[in-house]
Protein backbone atom coordinates (compact mmCIF):
# COMPACT_ATOMS: atom_id res chain seq x y z
CA UNK A 1 0.00 0.00 0.00
CA UNK A 2 2.59 2.27 0.70
CA UNK A 3 4.36 2.12 -2.39
CA UNK A 4 1.81 3.02 -4.74
CA UNK A 5 0.86 5.71 -2.24
CA UNK A 6 3.97 7.25 -2.33
CA UNK A 7 3.96 6.56 -6.42
CA UNK A 8 0.85 8.95 -6.16
CA UNK A 9 2.47 11.20 -4.30
CA UNK A 10 5.31 11.55 -6.56
CA UNK A 11 2.55 13.43 -8.76
CA UNK A 12 1.15 15.32 -6.03
CA UNK A 13 2.47 19.43 -5.79
CA UNK A 14 5.69 20.75 -4.06
CA UNK A 15 3.52 21.39 -0.89
CA UNK A 16 2.32 17.92 -0.78
CA UNK A 17 5.96 16.36 -1.03
CA UNK A 18 7.48 19.36 1.84
CA UNK A 19 4.60 17.93 3.42
CA UNK A 20 5.56 14.29 3.34
CA UNK A 21 9.28 14.46 3.23
CA UNK A 22 8.37 16.52 7.21
CA UNK A 23 6.24 13.73 8.50
CA UNK A 24 9.03 11.25 7.69
CA UNK A 25 11.74 12.97 9.37
CA UNK A 26 9.39 13.04 12.45
CA UNK A 27 8.90 9.88 12.25
CA UNK A 28 12.05 8.83 12.12
CA UNK A 29 12.60 10.97 15.67
CA UNK A 30 10.21 9.54 17.30
CA UNK A 31 11.62 6.07 15.96
CA UNK A 32 15.26 6.69 17.01
CA UNK A 33 14.18 8.41 20.51
CA UNK A 34 11.75 5.24 21.18
CA UNK A 35 14.73 2.96 20.45
CA UNK A 36 16.61 4.52 22.91
CA UNK A 37 14.49 4.03 25.89
CA UNK A 38 14.04 0.85 24.61
CA UNK A 39 17.83 -0.31 24.52
CA UNK A 40 18.28 1.81 28.32
CA UNK A 41 14.94 -0.24 29.74
CA UNK A 42 16.53 -4.04 28.02
CA UNK A 43 20.08 -3.12 29.40
CA UNK A 44 19.19 -1.81 33.01
CA UNK A 45 16.76 -5.40 33.43
CA UNK A 46 19.51 -7.13 31.83
CA UNK A 47 22.16 -5.93 33.80
CA UNK A 48 21.29 -4.30 36.99
CA UNK A 49 20.18 -6.56 39.67
CA UNK A 50 22.18 -5.04 43.36
CA UNK A 51 20.35 -2.10 44.67
CA UNK A 52 22.95 -1.32 47.47
CA UNK A 53 25.09 1.27 46.10
CA UNK A 54 23.74 4.22 44.06
CA UNK A 55 26.05 4.42 41.73
CA UNK A 56 26.85 1.46 38.73
CA UNK A 57 29.85 -0.53 39.50
CA UNK A 58 32.61 -1.35 36.77
CA UNK A 59 30.90 -5.14 36.23
CA UNK A 60 27.53 -3.49 35.88
CA UNK A 61 28.75 -1.06 33.14
CA UNK A 62 30.91 -3.19 31.30
CA UNK A 63 27.94 -5.29 30.88
CA UNK A 64 25.83 -2.44 29.75
CA UNK A 65 28.21 -1.60 27.27
CA UNK A 66 28.48 -5.06 26.12
CA UNK A 67 24.56 -5.40 25.94
CA UNK A 68 23.96 -2.03 23.70
CA UNK A 69 26.89 -2.80 21.51
CA UNK A 70 25.30 -6.18 20.88
CA UNK A 71 22.15 -4.40 20.59
CA UNK A 72 23.45 -2.23 17.96
CA UNK A 73 24.81 -5.09 15.92
CA UNK A 74 21.70 -7.23 16.40
CA UNK A 75 19.76 -4.19 15.04
CA UNK A 76 22.01 -3.83 11.97
CA UNK A 77 22.00 -6.91 10.72
CA UNK A 78 18.03 -7.37 11.25
CA UNK A 79 17.91 -4.00 9.03
CA UNK A 80 19.78 -5.71 6.50
CA UNK A 81 17.75 -8.45 6.25
CA UNK A 82 14.39 -6.81 6.84
CA UNK A 83 15.35 -4.74 3.81
CA UNK A 84 16.34 -7.75 1.50
CA UNK A 85 12.94 -9.54 2.29
CA UNK A 86 10.84 -6.27 1.67
CA UNK A 87 12.79 -5.97 -1.69
CA UNK A 88 12.06 -9.63 -2.76
CA UNK A 89 8.70 -9.00 -1.76
CA UNK A 90 8.45 -5.81 -4.11
CA UNK A 91 9.73 -7.26 -7.21
CA UNK A 92 9.07 -11.08 -6.65
CA UNK A 93 4.96 -11.76 -7.81
CA UNK A 94 5.76 -15.37 -6.51
CA UNK A 95 6.09 -14.66 -3.22
CA UNK A 96 2.99 -13.48 -1.47
CA UNK A 97 3.08 -10.03 -0.67
CA UNK A 98 3.20 -8.82 2.87
CA UNK A 99 -0.32 -6.87 2.85
CA UNK B 1 -3.85 20.36 14.13
CA UNK B 2 -5.67 23.62 13.52
CA UNK B 3 -6.98 24.92 10.44
CA UNK B 4 -9.74 28.03 9.90
CA UNK B 5 -11.77 26.28 7.34
CA UNK B 6 -11.71 22.53 6.57
CA UNK B 7 -12.90 21.76 2.74
CA UNK B 8 -14.36 17.95 1.96
CA UNK B 9 -10.87 18.13 -0.42
CA UNK B 10 -8.90 19.56 2.35
CA UNK B 11 -9.82 16.31 4.42
CA UNK B 12 -9.37 14.36 1.62
CA UNK B 13 -5.48 14.91 1.17
CA UNK B 14 -5.49 14.93 5.11
CA UNK B 15 -6.67 11.56 4.82
CA UNK B 16 -4.26 10.76 2.22
CA UNK B 17 -1.25 12.08 4.40
CA UNK B 18 -2.76 10.28 7.74
CA UNK B 19 -2.99 6.56 6.33
CA UNK B 20 0.52 7.40 4.88
CA UNK B 21 1.58 8.01 8.20
CA UNK B 22 -0.25 4.96 9.58
CA UNK B 23 1.52 2.89 7.36
CA UNK B 24 4.27 4.25 8.16
CA UNK B 25 4.06 4.10 11.84
CA UNK B 26 2.83 0.36 11.69
CA UNK B 27 6.14 -0.76 9.45
CA UNK B 28 8.44 0.73 12.44
CA UNK B 29 6.34 -0.72 14.83
CA UNK B 30 6.85 -4.45 12.95
CA UNK B 31 10.25 -3.95 12.52
CA UNK B 32 10.56 -2.71 15.69
CA UNK B 33 8.48 -5.71 17.63
CA UNK B 34 10.54 -8.41 14.81
CA UNK B 35 14.31 -6.32 16.35
CA UNK B 36 13.02 -7.52 20.08
CA UNK B 37 11.52 -10.57 19.40
CA UNK B 38 14.64 -11.71 17.78
CA UNK B 39 16.67 -10.33 20.27
CA UNK B 40 15.07 -12.32 22.68
CA UNK B 41 14.75 -15.40 20.83
CA UNK B 42 18.49 -15.26 19.59
CA UNK B 43 20.49 -13.09 21.82
CA UNK B 44 22.76 -14.39 24.98
CA UNK B 45 21.77 -12.07 27.78
CA UNK B 46 24.19 -12.15 30.17
CA UNK B 47 26.82 -10.45 27.71
CA UNK B 48 30.09 -12.09 28.02
CA UNK B 49 31.18 -10.07 24.87
CA UNK B 50 30.07 -7.40 22.95
CA UNK B 51 29.95 -8.89 19.57
CA UNK B 52 27.32 -11.49 18.29
CA UNK B 53 28.89 -14.80 17.73
CA UNK B 54 28.18 -17.29 14.55
CA UNK B 55 25.39 -18.82 16.30
CA UNK B 56 23.72 -15.84 17.42
CA UNK B 57 24.08 -14.66 13.63
CA UNK B 58 22.45 -17.55 12.13
CA UNK B 59 19.53 -17.50 14.33
CA UNK B 60 19.62 -13.98 13.51
CA UNK B 61 18.81 -14.56 10.13
CA UNK B 62 16.47 -17.04 10.14
CA UNK B 63 14.80 -15.90 13.19
CA UNK B 64 13.75 -12.92 10.68
CA UNK B 65 12.97 -14.84 7.35
CA UNK B 66 10.47 -16.99 9.66
CA UNK B 67 9.31 -13.81 11.24
CA UNK B 68 7.94 -12.24 7.93
CA UNK B 69 6.78 -15.71 7.02
CA UNK B 70 4.99 -15.31 10.14
CA UNK B 71 3.30 -11.55 8.97
CA UNK B 72 2.53 -13.17 6.11
CA UNK B 73 0.51 -16.14 7.18
CA UNK B 74 -1.04 -13.73 9.57
CA UNK B 75 -1.95 -11.20 7.21
CA UNK B 76 -3.41 -14.25 4.79
CA UNK B 77 -5.91 -14.94 7.73
CA UNK B 78 -7.04 -11.51 8.44
CA UNK B 79 -7.36 -11.14 4.78
CA UNK B 80 -10.17 -13.69 4.96
CA UNK B 81 -12.19 -13.20 7.81
CA UNK B 82 -11.54 -9.87 9.10
CA UNK B 83 -9.92 -6.73 10.61
CA UNK B 84 -7.29 -6.09 7.87
CA UNK C 1 -16.64 11.92 29.18
CA UNK C 2 -16.54 10.98 25.93
CA UNK C 3 -20.68 10.63 25.57
CA UNK C 4 -20.69 14.19 26.91
CA UNK C 5 -18.43 15.13 24.31
CA UNK C 6 -20.19 13.64 21.27
CA UNK C 7 -23.27 15.06 22.20
CA UNK C 8 -22.07 18.44 21.85
CA UNK C 9 -20.17 17.73 18.74
CA UNK C 10 -23.81 16.71 17.18
CA UNK C 11 -24.55 20.36 17.80
CA UNK C 12 -21.67 21.34 16.07
CA UNK C 13 -21.19 22.27 12.27
CA UNK C 14 -20.69 19.76 9.84
CA UNK C 15 -17.31 20.59 9.05
CA UNK C 16 -16.68 19.43 12.38
CA UNK C 17 -18.24 16.35 11.85
CA UNK C 18 -16.41 15.99 8.72
CA UNK C 19 -13.33 16.45 10.86
CA UNK C 20 -14.44 13.99 13.64
CA UNK C 21 -15.03 11.51 11.24
CA UNK C 22 -11.68 11.34 9.59
CA UNK C 23 -10.43 11.03 13.05
CA UNK C 24 -12.05 8.35 14.25
CA UNK C 25 -10.93 6.43 10.60
CA UNK C 26 -7.73 7.33 11.21
CA UNK C 27 -7.87 5.64 14.88
CA UNK C 28 -9.56 2.87 13.55
CA UNK C 29 -6.68 2.62 11.24
CA UNK C 30 -3.92 2.70 13.39
CA UNK C 31 -6.00 0.11 15.65
CA UNK C 32 -6.24 -2.37 13.13
CA UNK C 33 -2.81 -2.27 12.28
CA UNK C 34 -1.32 -2.64 15.41
CA UNK C 35 -3.21 -5.32 16.18
CA UNK C 36 -1.84 -7.04 13.43
CA UNK C 37 1.48 -6.29 14.59
CA UNK C 38 0.53 -7.54 18.45
CA UNK C 39 -1.09 -11.08 16.73
CA UNK C 40 2.02 -11.79 14.80
CA UNK C 41 4.50 -10.90 17.70
CA UNK C 42 2.11 -13.32 20.15
CA UNK C 43 1.83 -15.99 17.87
CA UNK C 44 5.88 -15.79 17.15
CA UNK C 45 6.44 -16.19 20.07
CA UNK C 46 4.39 -18.60 21.55
CA UNK C 47 4.72 -20.64 17.83
CA UNK C 48 8.22 -20.35 17.14
CA UNK C 49 11.68 -21.46 19.19
CA UNK C 50 13.77 -23.54 16.68
CA UNK C 51 16.38 -21.62 14.49
CA UNK C 52 17.55 -24.07 12.38
CA UNK C 53 16.07 -23.62 9.50
CA UNK C 54 15.00 -20.74 7.80
CA UNK C 55 11.42 -21.59 6.66
CA UNK C 56 8.67 -22.71 8.60
CA UNK C 57 7.49 -26.16 9.17
CA UNK C 58 3.99 -27.39 8.96
CA UNK C 59 4.11 -28.02 12.38
CA UNK C 60 4.95 -24.14 13.28
CA UNK C 61 2.59 -23.21 10.56
CA UNK C 62 -0.37 -24.78 12.44
CA UNK C 63 0.26 -23.16 15.57
CA UNK C 64 -0.01 -20.16 14.01
CA UNK C 65 -2.47 -20.47 12.05
CA UNK C 66 -4.60 -21.59 15.42
CA UNK C 67 -3.33 -19.00 17.32
CA UNK C 68 -4.49 -16.65 15.16
CA UNK C 69 -7.50 -18.25 15.25
CA UNK C 70 -7.58 -18.08 18.76
CA UNK C 71 -7.02 -14.79 18.88
CA UNK C 72 -9.59 -13.59 16.48
CA UNK C 73 -12.17 -15.63 18.46
CA UNK C 74 -11.00 -14.45 21.85
CA UNK C 75 -10.76 -10.30 20.56
CA UNK C 76 -14.38 -11.02 19.34
CA UNK C 77 -16.02 -12.54 22.57
CA UNK C 78 -14.02 -10.01 24.45
CA UNK C 79 -14.89 -7.11 22.29
CA UNK C 80 -18.89 -8.00 22.78
CA UNK C 81 -18.87 -8.77 26.77
CA UNK C 82 -17.31 -4.94 26.88
CA UNK C 83 -20.23 -3.81 24.59
CA UNK C 84 -22.29 -5.17 27.38
CA UNK C 85 -20.09 -3.73 30.11
CA UNK C 86 -19.79 -0.49 28.51
CA UNK C 87 -23.68 0.16 27.74
CA UNK C 88 -24.83 -1.15 31.30
CA UNK C 89 -22.46 1.72 32.53
CA UNK C 90 -24.55 4.17 30.42
CA UNK C 91 -27.72 3.66 31.21
CA UNK C 92 -27.69 2.20 34.60
CA UNK C 93 -26.80 4.43 37.76
CA UNK C 94 -26.39 2.02 40.36
CA UNK C 95 -23.26 0.67 38.50
CA UNK C 96 -20.34 2.63 39.96
CA UNK C 97 -19.16 4.65 36.31
CA UNK C 98 -16.36 4.32 34.55
CA UNK C 99 -14.58 7.62 34.95
CA UNK D 1 -0.25 20.45 11.96
CA UNK D 2 -0.47 23.54 10.21
CA UNK D 3 -2.23 26.79 10.76
CA UNK D 4 -1.20 30.33 9.19
CA UNK D 5 -2.61 31.76 11.88
CA UNK D 6 -3.97 30.61 15.11
CA UNK D 7 -7.67 32.60 17.06
CA UNK D 8 -7.83 31.62 20.70
CA UNK D 9 -11.05 29.79 19.61
CA UNK D 10 -9.49 27.85 16.91
CA UNK D 11 -6.93 26.46 19.82
CA UNK D 12 -10.38 25.84 21.74
CA UNK D 13 -11.39 23.53 18.95
CA UNK D 14 -8.49 22.01 18.93
CA UNK D 15 -8.44 21.10 22.36
CA UNK D 16 -11.62 20.07 22.34
CA UNK D 17 -10.69 17.79 19.59
CA UNK D 18 -7.82 16.74 21.45
CA UNK D 19 -9.25 15.81 23.84
CA UNK D 20 -11.86 13.82 22.56
CA UNK D 21 -8.86 12.02 20.19
CA UNK D 22 -7.31 11.03 23.51
CA UNK D 23 -10.12 9.82 25.23
CA UNK D 24 -10.74 7.41 22.09
CA UNK D 25 -7.01 6.80 22.55
CA UNK D 26 -7.72 5.18 25.85
CA UNK D 27 -10.36 3.58 25.23
CA UNK D 28 -8.85 1.71 22.39
CA UNK D 29 -5.68 0.88 24.63
CA UNK D 30 -7.63 -0.34 27.49
CA UNK D 31 -9.76 -2.38 25.10
CA UNK D 32 -5.96 -4.01 23.87
CA UNK D 33 -4.78 -4.37 27.05
CA UNK D 34 -7.45 -6.04 28.71
CA UNK D 35 -7.74 -8.59 25.16
CA UNK D 36 -4.40 -9.34 25.77
CA UNK D 37 -4.07 -9.57 29.91
CA UNK D 38 -6.96 -12.28 29.29
CA UNK D 39 -5.80 -14.21 26.20
CA UNK D 40 -2.97 -14.50 28.74
CA UNK D 41 -4.64 -15.82 31.80
CA UNK D 42 -7.52 -17.70 30.09
CA UNK D 43 -6.31 -19.26 26.64
CA UNK D 44 -4.03 -22.21 26.40
CA UNK D 45 -0.91 -21.26 24.76
CA UNK D 46 0.08 -24.85 23.19
CA UNK D 47 -2.35 -24.14 20.79
CA UNK D 48 -3.57 -27.53 20.01
CA UNK D 49 -6.95 -26.75 18.46
CA UNK D 50 -8.03 -23.87 16.79
CA UNK D 51 -11.30 -23.16 18.91
CA UNK D 52 -11.95 -21.68 21.99
CA UNK D 53 -12.98 -24.88 24.77
CA UNK D 54 -15.88 -24.13 27.33
CA UNK D 55 -13.60 -23.71 29.92
CA UNK D 56 -11.88 -20.86 28.27
CA UNK D 57 -14.99 -18.96 27.09
CA UNK D 58 -16.38 -18.82 30.28
CA UNK D 59 -12.83 -18.20 31.51
CA UNK D 60 -12.92 -15.01 29.62
CA UNK D 61 -16.37 -13.95 30.46
CA UNK D 62 -15.24 -13.63 33.99
CA UNK D 63 -11.96 -12.02 33.30
CA UNK D 64 -13.67 -9.30 31.18
CA UNK D 65 -16.25 -9.03 34.15
CA UNK D 66 -13.51 -8.59 36.74
CA UNK D 67 -10.88 -6.58 34.40
CA UNK D 68 -13.84 -3.74 34.51
CA UNK D 69 -14.62 -3.98 38.21
CA UNK D 70 -10.62 -3.00 38.78
CA UNK D 71 -10.65 -0.36 36.20
CA UNK D 72 -13.30 1.15 38.06
CA UNK D 73 -12.03 0.48 41.52
CA UNK D 74 -8.27 2.04 40.30
CA UNK D 75 -10.49 4.77 39.29
CA UNK D 76 -11.85 5.68 42.22
CA UNK D 77 -8.47 5.41 44.32
CA UNK D 78 -7.30 7.75 41.67
CA UNK D 79 -10.37 10.19 41.52
CA UNK D 80 -9.58 10.35 45.19
CA UNK D 81 -5.57 11.51 45.41
CA UNK D 82 -4.34 12.14 42.30
CA UNK D 83 -3.76 12.17 38.66
CA UNK D 84 -7.06 10.97 37.30
CA UNK E 1 17.64 20.01 23.78
CA UNK E 2 14.11 20.87 25.05
CA UNK E 3 15.67 23.84 27.57
CA UNK E 4 17.28 25.32 24.48
CA UNK E 5 14.34 24.82 22.29
CA UNK E 6 11.88 26.34 25.24
CA UNK E 7 14.31 28.91 25.66
CA UNK E 8 13.98 30.14 21.97
CA UNK E 9 10.27 29.85 22.42
CA UNK E 10 9.96 32.47 24.89
CA UNK E 11 10.71 34.56 22.35
CA UNK E 12 8.08 33.89 20.05
CA UNK E 13 5.12 35.62 19.48
CA UNK E 14 1.66 34.54 22.02
CA UNK E 15 0.16 32.39 19.17
CA UNK E 16 3.00 29.71 19.76
CA UNK E 17 2.93 29.79 22.69
CA UNK E 18 -0.61 29.63 23.21
CA UNK E 19 0.23 26.35 20.54
CA UNK E 20 3.00 24.84 22.81
CA UNK E 21 0.86 25.31 26.03
CA UNK E 22 -1.94 23.25 24.21
CA UNK E 23 0.68 21.07 22.83
CA UNK E 24 1.80 20.05 26.80
CA UNK E 25 -1.50 19.97 27.84
CA UNK E 26 -2.91 17.77 25.54
CA UNK E 27 0.77 15.17 26.28
CA UNK E 28 -0.09 15.73 30.06
CA UNK E 29 -3.73 14.45 29.39
CA UNK E 30 -2.45 11.59 27.06
CA UNK E 31 0.10 10.35 29.99
CA UNK E 32 -2.08 10.29 32.86
CA UNK E 33 -4.80 8.39 30.86
CA UNK E 34 -2.13 5.94 29.82
CA UNK E 35 -1.13 5.72 33.56
CA UNK E 36 -4.52 4.67 34.52
CA UNK E 37 -4.28 1.75 31.72
CA UNK E 38 -1.20 0.75 32.82
CA UNK E 39 -1.77 0.48 36.49
CA UNK E 40 -4.86 -1.42 36.05
CA UNK E 41 -3.21 -4.01 34.08
CA UNK E 42 -0.77 -4.19 36.50
CA UNK E 43 -2.63 -4.66 39.47
CA UNK E 44 -4.84 -6.93 37.53
CA UNK E 45 -2.06 -9.06 36.63
CA UNK E 46 -0.57 -9.26 39.88
CA UNK E 47 -3.70 -9.51 42.08
CA UNK E 48 -6.45 -11.35 40.00
CA UNK E 49 -5.53 -15.15 38.90
CA UNK E 50 -9.11 -16.80 39.53
CA UNK E 51 -11.75 -16.99 37.59
CA UNK E 52 -14.64 -19.05 39.13
CA UNK E 53 -16.87 -15.84 39.81
CA UNK E 54 -17.34 -12.74 37.63
CA UNK E 55 -17.21 -10.48 40.70
CA UNK E 56 -14.04 -9.25 42.73
CA UNK E 57 -13.94 -11.16 45.91
CA UNK E 58 -12.95 -8.94 49.38
CA UNK E 59 -8.93 -10.56 48.86
CA UNK E 60 -8.71 -9.39 45.18
CA UNK E 61 -10.05 -5.93 46.04
CA UNK E 62 -7.91 -5.83 48.78
CA UNK E 63 -4.49 -6.26 47.20
CA UNK E 64 -6.06 -4.35 44.20
CA UNK E 65 -6.24 -1.31 46.43
CA UNK E 66 -2.62 -1.52 47.90
CA UNK E 67 -1.27 -2.29 44.62
CA UNK E 68 -2.85 0.82 43.14
CA UNK E 69 -1.31 2.56 46.32
CA UNK E 70 1.85 1.55 46.41
CA UNK E 71 2.40 2.23 42.91
CA UNK E 72 1.21 5.82 43.25
CA UNK E 73 3.39 6.57 46.14
CA UNK E 74 5.85 4.15 44.10
CA UNK E 75 5.69 7.13 41.26
CA UNK E 76 5.99 10.30 43.43
CA UNK E 77 9.09 9.21 44.99
CA UNK E 78 10.48 8.28 41.46
CA UNK E 79 8.97 11.53 40.51
CA UNK E 80 10.96 13.84 43.67
CA UNK E 81 14.27 11.62 42.59
CA UNK E 82 13.99 11.94 38.78
CA UNK E 83 13.38 15.75 39.27
CA UNK E 84 16.52 16.37 41.68
CA UNK E 85 18.42 14.56 38.79
CA UNK E 86 17.46 16.68 35.79
CA UNK E 87 17.87 19.81 37.68
CA UNK E 88 21.50 18.54 38.77
CA UNK E 89 21.96 17.59 35.20
CA UNK E 90 21.12 21.32 34.36
CA UNK E 91 23.27 23.04 36.70
CA UNK E 92 25.90 21.13 37.50
CA UNK E 93 28.99 20.51 34.38
CA UNK E 94 30.91 17.80 36.31
CA UNK E 95 28.09 15.20 35.78
CA UNK E 96 27.74 14.10 32.81
CA UNK E 97 24.69 15.64 30.44
CA UNK E 98 21.92 13.22 29.22
CA UNK E 99 22.22 14.02 26.22
CA UNK F 1 -3.51 18.24 10.65
CA UNK F 2 -5.52 20.43 8.02
CA UNK F 3 -3.78 23.79 6.68
CA UNK F 4 -5.08 25.16 3.00
CA UNK F 5 -1.65 26.25 1.99
CA UNK F 6 1.67 25.59 3.62
CA UNK F 7 4.65 28.04 3.02
CA UNK F 8 8.68 26.79 4.06
CA UNK F 9 8.33 29.09 6.75
CA UNK F 10 5.06 27.58 7.91
CA UNK F 11 6.86 23.94 7.47
CA UNK F 12 9.67 25.37 9.51
CA UNK F 13 7.89 26.02 12.55
CA UNK F 14 6.22 22.99 12.22
CA UNK F 15 8.96 21.30 12.42
CA UNK F 16 10.24 23.23 15.25
CA UNK F 17 7.25 22.50 17.08
CA UNK F 18 7.02 18.77 16.21
CA UNK F 19 10.40 18.23 17.24
CA UNK F 20 9.91 19.94 20.50
CA UNK F 21 6.91 17.55 20.86
CA UNK F 22 8.96 14.53 20.40
CA UNK F 23 11.94 15.81 22.68
CA UNK F 24 8.70 16.11 25.27
CA UNK F 25 7.18 12.17 24.69
CA UNK F 26 10.74 10.32 24.72
CA UNK F 27 11.22 12.20 28.46
CA UNK F 28 7.40 11.22 29.46
CA UNK F 29 8.52 7.46 27.97
CA UNK F 30 11.53 7.71 29.92
CA UNK F 31 9.85 8.41 33.04
CA UNK F 32 7.34 5.36 32.50
CA UNK F 33 9.83 2.81 31.64
CA UNK F 34 11.81 4.27 34.80
CA UNK F 35 8.81 4.13 37.00
CA UNK F 36 7.82 0.18 35.89
CA UNK F 37 11.36 -0.76 36.12
CA UNK F 38 12.05 0.34 39.34
CA UNK F 39 8.82 -0.80 40.39
CA UNK F 40 9.36 -4.55 39.15
CA UNK F 41 13.05 -4.02 40.48
CA UNK F 42 12.02 -3.34 44.16
CA UNK F 43 8.33 -3.41 44.83
CA UNK F 44 7.13 -6.76 46.94
CA UNK F 45 4.07 -7.71 44.55
CA UNK F 46 1.94 -9.56 46.92
CA UNK F 47 0.58 -6.94 48.29
CA UNK F 48 0.79 -7.11 51.94
CA UNK F 49 0.45 -3.82 52.87
CA UNK F 50 -0.34 -0.23 51.22
CA UNK F 51 2.97 1.51 52.64
CA UNK F 52 6.27 1.37 50.70
CA UNK F 53 9.14 -0.25 53.64
CA UNK F 54 12.14 1.29 54.07
CA UNK F 55 13.58 -1.34 52.38
CA UNK F 56 11.76 -0.56 49.32
CA UNK F 57 12.33 2.67 49.62
CA UNK F 58 16.01 2.88 49.47
CA UNK F 59 16.07 0.55 46.31
CA UNK F 60 13.59 2.91 44.42
CA UNK F 61 16.19 5.80 45.42
CA UNK F 62 19.25 3.64 43.58
CA UNK F 63 16.95 2.04 41.34
CA UNK F 64 16.19 5.56 39.54
CA UNK F 65 19.80 6.98 40.08
CA UNK F 66 21.33 3.93 38.67
CA UNK F 67 18.56 4.11 35.70
CA UNK F 68 19.84 7.51 35.26
CA UNK F 69 23.32 6.18 34.68
CA UNK F 70 22.45 3.70 32.39
CA UNK F 71 20.29 6.48 30.47
CA UNK F 72 23.72 8.31 29.77
CA UNK F 73 26.27 5.65 29.51
CA UNK F 74 24.09 4.41 26.53
CA UNK F 75 23.66 7.99 25.15
CA UNK F 76 27.39 8.21 25.09
CA UNK F 77 27.87 5.27 23.08
CA UNK F 78 24.68 5.70 20.58
CA UNK F 79 26.35 9.52 20.11
CA UNK F 80 29.42 7.65 19.27
CA UNK F 81 28.72 5.49 16.94
CA UNK F 82 24.93 6.37 15.11
CA UNK F 83 21.23 6.96 15.71
CA UNK F 84 20.70 9.21 18.17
Amino acid sequence: MDKNMLGDLDNLPEEDKLRMNTMIEQLQIRDSLRMYNNLVERCFTDCIDNFRRKNLDKQEETCVRRCAEKWLKHSMRVGLRFAELNQGAATQDEVPSSK
Amino acid sequence: MAANRITPQQVNRDQIFGMAEKEMEYRVEMFNKLTQTCFAKCVENRYKESELNMGENSCIDRCVSKYWQVTNLVGQLLGNQGPM
